[in-house]
């Protein structure tokens, strides 16, 4: 169950920094001169391909889904197909084990990734679709409309979630992956609704925005082509924590036996686990894999949102290079105490004899100095010591 | 009144008594392989009580240089090499760059402070601005009392002219020009012997400008620290610093009496600069501006780097980096400097150029 | 004014839709009590007991909806929540009240924690970025990404049914009557503890990064940059300018998630066997007690909204930007 | 809402009508913001009773400090914001937009240039779609060589020379003076009469802003264009201007042609912020000691809005509004001092008024 | 186990036995007329209060024995019942049991329909006579007789002055051995009955423990902290038995109630009786009980589909000894004769069209699922395609069942004393509705008037030859029709550990239903003795 959701509306000023954590996404136009302007400006393409993180996430993802699609048939045995193996620990035969009928677990969970695959983007799309709509329009237009629009949206934030979609989920006749990617993108859209509507607000009164309007622009197009490709790393994120949401949403559904059963996914896999109380007789590979799957696929998701915030948030981006090579060139980035690295630093340490009487404290009132004197000696240098660095650096 | 003591001579050299002296500081953007090299060995020396004025366009690395001067350069800032000596008052030399994190955190503030353009940014939102800047004198002052602090925060405020029933405000509730001063008044508060400001009146208009730097000029006289002072607005330099330096992608291009550099540039840039605003009064004189746009401080060359925009660059320029050096003008006061090819005739020469002399404009 | 004006319309709005979908959401499932009662059973209860369930709750008689919602809505504001057809005839309130402390000491407790060391370790990561600090990131994701349900029987498993450290199920230990005793506390706390850590570890991450994210934006904002330059300590710069800043929206998203508090962590309930609102919900929902639901709903609604009202007043608090005067 | 301008590429670039002709009018502008929170019926005063004309081919400078009103001036002559009060007209007609075709006549005529050349671009677009959509809409749609001609031409016009090199770019991928010519470019697909520039030039750097000063009034002279010049910069506007305006919140104090403006102001606050302006060439006519901010625009206050700050103020200047007074050829100020009520306040001699607000206003 | 010491430790006079219960925090309600309250949901209602005679479920030809009651004599018809109370039974709070209270218990279901589920709409007057009470029915009870016989009785003194509908139960003053202590959501204490009129028992303290789900309870059950309950272990054997081969026990009792696998006779492909035997002949009835059930459903062989032994007395003599087999030869020989045909492997029905079908459930119920996935195997066998379909409870308890709209489901019955109601529930006409009206039971709309007749003739039958008769009809139906196919039998099952006590109801000596939740907890208890 998400927590960290807030029906707090921003008041103007607060939009700004209260967004910020919540999305992770800030708008990194710093007022901070011409040269942090552009270094704050778009960022270059492909950069979001640079961050590690990032790309781990997509490859990882880009396994789950190649999985979904071939899974059926690189799957060694049909999933629901009974053996007499009957819970077997993982051997080469079955690489996860077997379950109480003796099906295949690693067949189920290749054949289930499709099912979580597909509720979990159809439940991230349709969500997205709906809150983009619904937000982006409040934001747009104020007013009477961005009220009733933005209670509409709290009021889905303050009912809870998962047991609101277990109400839903409890309504509809039959509980197939679509539909309860349906319930969860109808209980789940409102939080990027309201992240949307706040961004679009600051947006509303950009002067570009301004721009295309006293250019004559239609409040379509403005909306369409002006404010949303200026959204679309939130939306990305926004539909990126969907998906995870929907995934963890519905793996608890089957979990708690809401949720149709006869399916594979993952959920499934552990629903049927949990029912033959796999830990308990002990048959771990039952019930850990799926979970790992799952795991595995939330935190690639998460990374790939890291990617996305840090892209659209350069301060967020980490340092650059690996911490290993900065502890190589002695670095720790740290605020307010930049880093002293020379290259040639031999030949610096040296104190110059002529200054050398200056070393000694010679006044008492400042107790810093007593304190400082080895260090003082150390940095007080050659005034006759030539630049040393600029020949290496032409 | 005036910042500037109007004869050049009248004033003591830097050399004669600097209080802090940056030598060959070299700063990089980026721990990666492929750094942007922003300072590449600067040099500049502030005298003692000295209003020392930094200009240049933006992104030159006038920020950069003060914030490395004093190892507050943000992430993923780099110093690469250099040292920057301050001299306290018994006239003992420190390098802050090798200060270790104790040391440097006691030197700050006492010796030197920084203002930093924008004071809406430069107070934190949720305290009281009275607190901000007792909590800077309490951290010197380990035995002061919170009471005496406090005491001395509204003594600094009434020094910039505001009441100190405002300590107990919160920065938002003040106005721009008000923080502004707030911000100055926490800088003094220790009494630094060097003050740099980066770009503290730019946010504000022309009438609340006026304000901030007479009330700088005041201070000074009455405390006697010095300034480095940055702006990339020229005619404010001109009217407040006793010595300016022009910084021109990453390098100090020119560094003179400010009247000298007003009446008299000798590097193009500077003349260029003083020639892309109008005057307010006076004759209205013709006004060129620079042709092109600045370097990408990340695709930097050899040679000089003003030479695609300057009207009097030739092969030469491409080849050879200038030096800073007294300028090759007759009758020039010697300390003032300058970096172009024009005053490095010798060099030209022994580097196989055809040396060409300082062109009219330039010798003015 | 107009501002409080615009809030109080707010919630009143707010408040008025969230009951109202409470309200009707169950009605408009397939099913009734009785008939849940009778399947929940399979076979256990004779078919022929369905009239008299039928009557036995109430439902024998024919009202619209509408006059339904009406009635609802006249005993809403006599405090009346009716009575719950699964425990029947015990008032839903008493229901409720049962149930609530428990779900709130648990997963309040759990919450302040995670709160509290995720803010801390979000602070060191955001404020030590670039080091080793910053390899937790993925191990606190790693835990937030699992499946709740997945770690907690994973836990039971081992702590409880393999090293026998910590209870698998309950409240506290059955033979004790809850008192104030050093005695039942103490077991209060020991059965609490493996719910609560399974608790706290699935959902630290969120604010080790909220917080992580909003220590790097703040740290580079001037005012940190400008503690820095006064010299102040590191501990006063971390946590008195840059983390102080960086609080803020944590903050009112803590007052946000204690709201949630009190929809219980349904699942940790489950799997634990323990007593609490969240249990109480799922049990509701299944055996289509609409009045058990509807005031659990309304619990749930009205703590949020509270804490809604709690997270502008201490953002109020905390940000003084946000209060008007002088 | 006739209009007798065909509009379209095939427009001649020297239009009808001779220059000086009146344009676009504004008639008792008047724009009251209504404060948010609080329930109170509080208002801000951001423009009350402004009339000006702007004319063909020439440029009006319209300065003042920071919030008098100037950026809510544009706006509201954009119809970008509803009027409170008073009327617009664009040849004598009330140009009072009614529905989406009518407004996007009149942005075909009356086209603005925004502040912060980083801010009015989106980042997310091309050189290419923001000049396309800006053609499309006002001059039809153009397709393939010919859109691609038009495009070209546009970029010519606004100096982005070759323009394949700019066509294909993104905003950040440009220097902010390219960006802000882009900007103007997009303003001219419109092929307006009229320009309102939003201080254009504020956000560029010293070098960069003559540029665009150039190329206005270039526009101006080449295609007489009708030029709303803001800026708070009043050396620019003596530069570039043909007459200047002065505000002070939300009023217009004094008005006549910009050079007279600038070397005899004759408004009390006219003659501060001339003074305040730095100026190298006359570092002793600088106005000291000048206190006091603007005054709030929710409770302005009454009569004269400056006089809380006046060194002259009497209580007539406190409790009735002066209107604006022909204080020369074609001059107006809005100063009781210049009315030959008995009790008018007695103003120092132009060139003294430094002196005076120096002497008093420490009182002020 | 974290609490072992609460179950298991202590001195021999102070252990604890601990009942284990899946069902959730309880609210504080003794009343043990009430469905749901927590007496009744946890079973502690059995402790308190008793029934009038013990039955045991697992043998229905055994006699009662009297418990309240001395005796219970029925007319010829089961119209009348006359019941003759025990003497020397006083209440917990020593007042004297009579007649009176008996009677004040009976007549209270029948003023009280919200508290009548066994005999609504069915009590005639009710009186004391003779410190005898007469019990009057509207119709013969013959199949009902046990249900008379464990209805719980309560104190009239206490009673009459209350509305026994919302009444929580008070201090539960009973006759039962136990009184209660003390009552927490999640625990509920009992105590010894000092006023007990039998032995006092042995249990020094009983508790009641609610666990939220059958996981939890599995685990409390594997860990010793439950001693007592009854819920659904997969692989027992290995799960629970495992864990103290010596101590833990599961056994199952008897009884009627069955698992069905109605086929909806009105539609195809079971319109046709045809096929309905074939599936029959194709079902592999121990794969289902071994693999889904884990054995704990034991497997029914008789052809009847009678569960054994409960169910050997009545199974007609034609049958005797006939048990089912998978015989896929057979079943494709009915399918030929009917005129079914293969089309490869694919069966083809008369019509011409491929035989294809549903078999629906609740998801989450996963034997039934498993079963099914069993039966769909057989189906293939034939050659026909079933494919199980999971929905959501609720529309399959509201829509999919009473209506009628599936093919196949699986579906339980209710268990009785008799195999009345089992064949009652599966294919009495009296129950039938047509496709798309509520059915109550015959959901699979089987229709035979004679089958209809015998199951109202043993109902209402004064003679054991004529019932006997009558349902020896019933079955031959049933075997030749197929109406409805028995899968495996759902007898009460309950684990138990003897860690602390031992005496309960054994496979060997199957005394009682070994359930703690019923009347026969009574009897139980009392023959619960401490381990040394
Ligand atoms: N984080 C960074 N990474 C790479 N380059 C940077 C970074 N920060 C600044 N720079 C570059 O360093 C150069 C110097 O910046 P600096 O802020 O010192 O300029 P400045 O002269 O102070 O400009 P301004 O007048 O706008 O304040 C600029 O070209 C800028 O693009
Ligand atoms: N949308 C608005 N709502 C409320 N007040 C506004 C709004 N826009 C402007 N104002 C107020 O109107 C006054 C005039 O603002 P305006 O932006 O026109 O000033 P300006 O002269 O352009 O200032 P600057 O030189 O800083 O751009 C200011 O006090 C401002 O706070
Ligand atoms: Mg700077
Ligand atoms: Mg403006």
């Amino acid at each position: 169950m998400t927590i960290d959701t807030s029906i707090v509306e921003e008041s103007e000023e607060l939009a700004k920094p209260s967004q910020a954590p919540m999305t992770g996404v800030v708008a990194a136009r710093g007022r901070g001169g011409f040269g942090r302007r552009r270094a704050g400006g778009k960022p270059p393409k492909f950069l979001f391909m640079r961050n590690s993180k990032a790309v781990a996430g997509l490859v990882i993802l880009a396994f789950f889904l190649l999985i979904a699609i071939i899974g059926p048939w690189i799957a060694p045995y049909d999933p629901s197909a009974r053996s007499s193996d009957v819970l077997q620990p993982p051997s080469w035969q079955h690489l996860f084990g077997t379950t109480h009928l003796g099906q295949d677990v690693f067949s189920q969970i290749v054949v289930g990734t499709r099912g979580v695959i597909i509720v979990g983007f159809v439940a991230g799309i349709l969500a997205t679709a709906i809150g983009v709509i619904i937000g982006v329009t409040a934001g747009y237009i104020g007013g009477l409309g961005d009220e009733t629009l933005s209670v509409l949206a709290n009021v889905f934030l303050v009912i809870p979630q998962l047991p609101l979609i277990i109400i839903i989920a409890g309504q509809l006749p039959s509980v197939g992956g679509v539909t309860v990617a349906v319930v969860i993108a109808i209980t789940g859209w409102a939080w990027g609704a309201r992240v949307l509507r706040a961004q679009t607000l600051s947006l509303r009164k950009r002067d570009f925005v301004e721009a295309a309007r006293a250019n004559g622009e239609s409040t379509w197009r403005i909306i369409t082509v002006e404010i949303l490709p200026n959204l679309t790393a939130i939306i990305a994120s926004g539909f990126v924590g969907t998906v995870a949401f929907a995934v963890l949403s519905l793996i608890t559904l089957s979990f708690i036996g809401i949720g149709n059963t006869g399916e594979w996914n993952w959920g499934t896999v552990l629903y049927q686990a949990q029912a033959q109380l796999a830990l308990q007789r002990g048959a771990w590979w039952w019930f850990v894999p799926a979970g790992l799957c799952i795991a595995l696929l939330g935190m690639a998701l998460t990374l790939i949102n890291f990617g996305i915030d840090e892209f659209v948030n350069p301060r967020l981006r980490s340092t650059g290079v690996n911490a290993k090579s900065l502890r190589k060139r002695g670095i720790r980035p740290r605020i307010g105490f930049t880093p002293v690295v020379r290259e040639t630093d031999a030949p610096r340490t040296a104190i110059a004899p002529h200054l050398a009487e200056h070393t000694e404290p010679t006044d008492a009132a400042r107790p810093a100095d007593a304190a400082r004197p080895a260090d003082a000696a150390a940095s007080a240098e050659a005034e006759a010591s030539s630049p040393t660095s600029k020949g290496a650096r032409a | 009144m005036t910042l500037t003591t109007p004869e050049t001579g009248a004033r003591r050299a830097p050399a004669d008594d600097p209080v802090l002296e940056i030598r060959n500081l070299s700063v990089d953007y980026g721990y990666d392989d492929d750094p942007v090299h922003v300072l590449r060995d600067v040099s500049l020396t502030l005298g003692r009580g000295e209003v020392l004025g930094l200009a240049g366009e933006s992104g030159c690395g006038k920020s950069t240089l003060a914030y490395a001067a004093t190892r507050l350069l943000p992430p993923p800032g780099l110093i690469t090499g250099g040292e920057v000596l301050f001299t306290g008052r018994d006239g003992r030399k420190t390098d802050i760059l090798r200060l270790d994190d104790q040391s440097l955190r006691e030197s700050r503030w006492q010796d030197l402070a920084i203002v930093f353009q924008g004071a809406m940014n430069s107070l934190s939102p949720v305290y009281r601005i009275g607190r901000q800047i007792a909590d800077g004198i309490l951290a010197h002052r380990p035995g002061m009392s919170k009471a005496d602090a406090m005491a001395r925060a509204a003594e600094m405020l009434e020094l910039v002219g505001i009441s100190p029933d405002r300590l107990r405000s919160y920065p938002h509730q003040l106005s721009g020009g008000m923080r502004q001063r707030v911000m100055i008044a926490m800088a003094l508060a220790l009494e630094p012997q060097v003050l740099i400001m980066d770009e503290p009146t730019t946010a504000l208009d022309v009438v609340m400008q006026r304000q901030i730097v007479e009330q700088i000029a005041e201070l000074r006289d009455r405390l006697g620290f010095s300034v480095i002072f940055i702006t990339h607005d020229v005619s404010l330099l001109i009217e407040i610093a006793d010595r300016i330096a022009i910084m021109y992608a990453g390098e100090i291009v020119e560094d003179a009496a400010s009247l000298d550099v007003y009446q008299r540039p000798r590097h193009p840039y500077s003349s260029a600069l003083l020639h892309s605003f109008p005057p307010l009064r006076g004759p209205r004189r013709e006004l060129t501006g620079i042709p092109g746009s600045p370097p990408d401080l990340a695709k930097l060359g050899g040679g000089c780097h003003f030479r695609d925009r300057c009207a009097f660059a030739w092969d030469a320029c491409a080849a050879l980096a200038p030096r800073l050096t007294a300028p090759d003008v007759a009758d020039d006061d010697p300390r003032r400097t300058t970096a172009c090819l024009r005053h490095e005739p010798e060099r030209v020469a022994a580097a196989g150029f055809e040396a060409k002399p300082v062109p009219a404009e330039l010798a003015g | 004014m107009r501002f409080f004006l615009r809030r109080g319309l707010f919630y009143v709005i707010t408040f008025w839709a969230a009951v109202t979908i409470n309200f009707f959401i169950p009605r408009i499932m397939p099913g009734d009590p009785v008939r849940a009662l009778i399947a929940r059973n399979q076979g256990r209860i004779p078919s022929e007991a369905e009239a008299s369930l039928r009557i036995l709750f109430g439902l024998d008689q024919d009202t619209t909806l509408w006059q339904q919602y009406l009635d609802y809505w006249a005993l809403l504001f006599r405090g009346d929540l009716g009575i719950s057809f699964t425990y029947f005839p015990t008032p839903v309130s008493d229901v409720i009240a049962q149930a609530l402390p428990w779900t709130i000491g648990l997963v309040g407790i759990a919450t302040i924690l995670s709160f509290t060391i995720g803010t801390l370790l979000g602070t060191g990561i955001g404020w030590r970025r670039g080091t080793w600090a910053d390899s937790l990131l993925p191990i606190s994701t790693f835990f937030s990404a699992v499946p709740y349900f997945w770690l907690a029987l994973i836990a039971i498993t081992i702590f409880s049914v393999t090293l026998g450290w910590f209870p698998a199920s309950g409240s506290y230990d059955r033979s004790l009557i809850p008192m104030w005793s050093w005695e039942f506390v103490g077991s209060v706390i020991y059965y609490g503890t493996l719910p609560a850590l399974t608790i706290v570890i699935s959902s630290i991450s969120g604010w080790i990064l909220g917080m992580r994210n909003m220590m790097v934006t703040v740290s580079s904002e001037d005012y940190v940059t400008v503690a820095q330059a006064k010299g102040l300590s590191e501990r006063a710069v971390m946590f008195g300018y840059a983390a102080r800043n960086a609080i803020l929206p944590q903050v009112s998203s803590f007052a946000l998630s204690l709201g949630f508090i009190v929809g219980g962590t349904l699942v940790m309930e489950i799997v634990f066997s323990y007593q609490g609102i969240g249990y109480l919900l799922f049990t509701a929902v299944a055996a289509k007690d609409y009045p058990l639901m509807q005031g659990i709903f309304l619990v749930i609604t009205v703590a949020v909204l509270i804490a809604n009202i709690v997270a502008d007043i201490a953002y109020g608090i905390l940000d003084p930007r946000t209060r008007q005067e002088g | 809402m006739t209009s007798l301008r065909i509009p379209g590429p095939d427009r001649p670039d020297a239009p009808t009508g001779a220059p000086g002709d009146v344009v676009l009018q504004a008639v008792d502008l008047r724009k009251h913001f209504k404060l948010k929170g609080l329930g109170s019926r509080d208002v801000v005063h951001a423009v009350d009773d402004v009339n000006f004309e702007l004319r063909r081919g020439r440029v009006l400078a319209l300065v003042g400090e920071s919030g008098s009103g100037k950026s809510t001036i544009a706006r509201l002559l954009a119809q970008l914001m509803p009027l409170t009060g008073g009327s617009i007209r664009l040849h004598g007609e009330d140009a009072a937009v009614r529905n989406r075709r009518s407004f996007r006549r009149y942005v075909g005529r009356v086209q603005m240039i925004f502040q912060d050349p980083f801010g009015s671009l989106n980042p997310v677009h091309p050189v290419r779609h923001i000049l396309t959509r800006s053609i499309r809409i006002h001059r039809g749609r153009l397709r393939g060589a010919e859109l691609e001609e038009a495009l070209v031409e546009l970029l010519d016009r606004v100096q982005l020379k070759p323009a394949e090199r700019y066509i294909e770019k993104y905003p950040h991928e440009l220097s902010g003076g390219q960006r802000q010519r882009v900007a103007i470019a997009r303003a001219l697909a419109a092929d307006p009469e009229v320009l309102l520039a939003d201080e254009p030039i504020s956000m560029l750097d010293v070098s960069i802003r003559l540029g665009i000063l150039n190329l206005l009034q270039d526009l101006r002279d080449r295609l007489h264009i009708a030029i709303l010049y803001i800026t708070h910069d009043i050396a620019s506007a003596r530069y570039f201007a043909d007459r200047t305006m002065v505000m002070y919140a939300g009023r217009i104090v004094e008005s006549g042609d910009s050079e007279s403006v600038t070397q005899d102001p004759k408004h009390p606050y006219t003659q501060l912020l001339v003074r305040s302006a730095p100026d190298p060439d006359d570092l002793e006519a600088r106005a000291r000691g000048a206190r006091g901010e603007a005054p709030s625009l929710v409770k302005p206050p009454s009569g004269c809005r400056f006089n809380p700050r006046c060194p002259f103020a009497t209580d007539l200047c406190r409790t009735e509004v002066p209107p604006l007074i022909s204080v020369g050829d074609e001059r107006e100020a809005a100063c009781w001092g210049y009315s030959d009520r008995p009790d008018r306040p007695v103003l120092a001699p132009a060139g003294r008024g430094a002196e005076r607000i120096e002497t008093e206003g420490g009182a002020a | 186990g974290c609490s072992g010491d609460s179950g298991g430790g202590g001195d021999t006079g102070t252990k604890v036995l601990t009942v284990g219960m899946p069902n959730g925090p309880q609210q504080e309600n003794h009343n043990p007329l009430a469905t749901g309250s927590a007496s009744l949901s946890l079973g502690y209602a059995f402790a308190v209060y008793e029934s009038l005679m013990q039955v045991n479920e697992i043998d229905p030809t055994e006699a009662p024995t009297p418990w309240l009651a001395e005796s219970v004599e029925w007319n010829p018809e089961y119209t009348q019942a006359i019941i003759t109370p025990r003497e020397g039974v006083k209440w917990s709070d020593g007042e004297d049991f009579t007649a009176d209270d008996i009677a004040f218990s009976i007549q209270l279901r029948k003023d009280n329909p919200e508290l009548n589920i066994d005999f609504p709409d069915q009590y005639g007057d009710i009186s004391v006579e003779d410190g005898k009470v007469v019990v009057n029915f509207t119709t013969g009870q013959f199949v009902n007789e046990v249900k008379l016989y464990k209805l719980l009785i309560v104190p009239e003194h206490i009673w009459a002055s209350e509305n026994p509908v919302d009444f929580a139960g008070g201090d539960m003053i009973g006759t039962g051995p136990f009184t209660l202590k003390t009552f927490t959501p999640q625990a509920v204490t009992l105590v010894p009955n000092e006023n007990y009129w039998g032995e006092k028992p042995k249990v020094a303290q009983l508790r009641y423990d609610a666990f939220n789900d059958n996981a939890g309870l599995t685990t409390a059950l594997t860990t010793g902290e439950a001693q007592w309950g009854w819920t659904f272990i997969p692989d027992y054997e290995e799960t629970f038995i495992a864990k103290n081969p010596e101590h833990y026990h599961q056994v199952a009792g008897g009884g009627f109630g069955v698992d069905v696998l109605y086929l909806n006779n009105e539609t195809k492909p079971f319109d046709d009786p045809a096929f309905r035997q074939a599936l029959n002949m194709a079902i592999d009835y121990a794969d289902i009980t071994e693999t889904a059930g884990y054995g704990v459903w034991p497997e029914i062989t008789s052809v009847t589909g009678l569960p054994q032994p409960s169910g050997d007395a009545f199974i007609s003599d034609a049958y005797q000894g006939q048990e089912r087999e998978v015989d896929i030869d057979g079943a494709k020989q009915v399918l030929t004769d009917a005129g079914y045909t293969w089309d490869g492997e694919a069966l083809v029905d008369p019509d011409g069209e491929k035989v294809s079908f549903k078999l629906t459930n609740p998801s989450g119920w996963t034997d039934y699922l498993d079963a099914l996935a069993i039966i769909s195997e057989g189906a293939a066998e034939l050659g026909a395609e079933a494919t199980v379909d999971a929905i959501v409870q609720d529309t399959w308890f509201n829509d999919t069942i009473p209506f009628g709209n599936f093919q196949a489901s699986l579906h339980w019955t209710d268990g009785g004393s008799t195999p009345w109601n089992m064949y009652s529930n599966i294919m009495d006409g009296a129950s039938y509705v047509p496709l798309g009206e509520t059915a109550n039971w015959n959901f699979g709309r089987y229709q035979n008037d004679e089958v209809t007749q015998a199951l109202a003739t043993y109902k209402a039958a004064t003679t054991d030859e004529e019932r006997q008769a009558a349902l020896d009809l019933v079955q031959q139906r049933y075997v030749e029709d197929v109406p409805g196919i028995v899968i495996w039998s759902r007898p009460a099952v309950a684990q138990y550990s003897t860690v602390n006590y031992t005496g309960f109801p054994t496979a060997e000596d199957p005394y009682a239903n070994p359930q703690p939740t019923g009347p026969q907890a009574a009897l139980i208890l009392s023959k619960l003795v401490p381990t040394e």
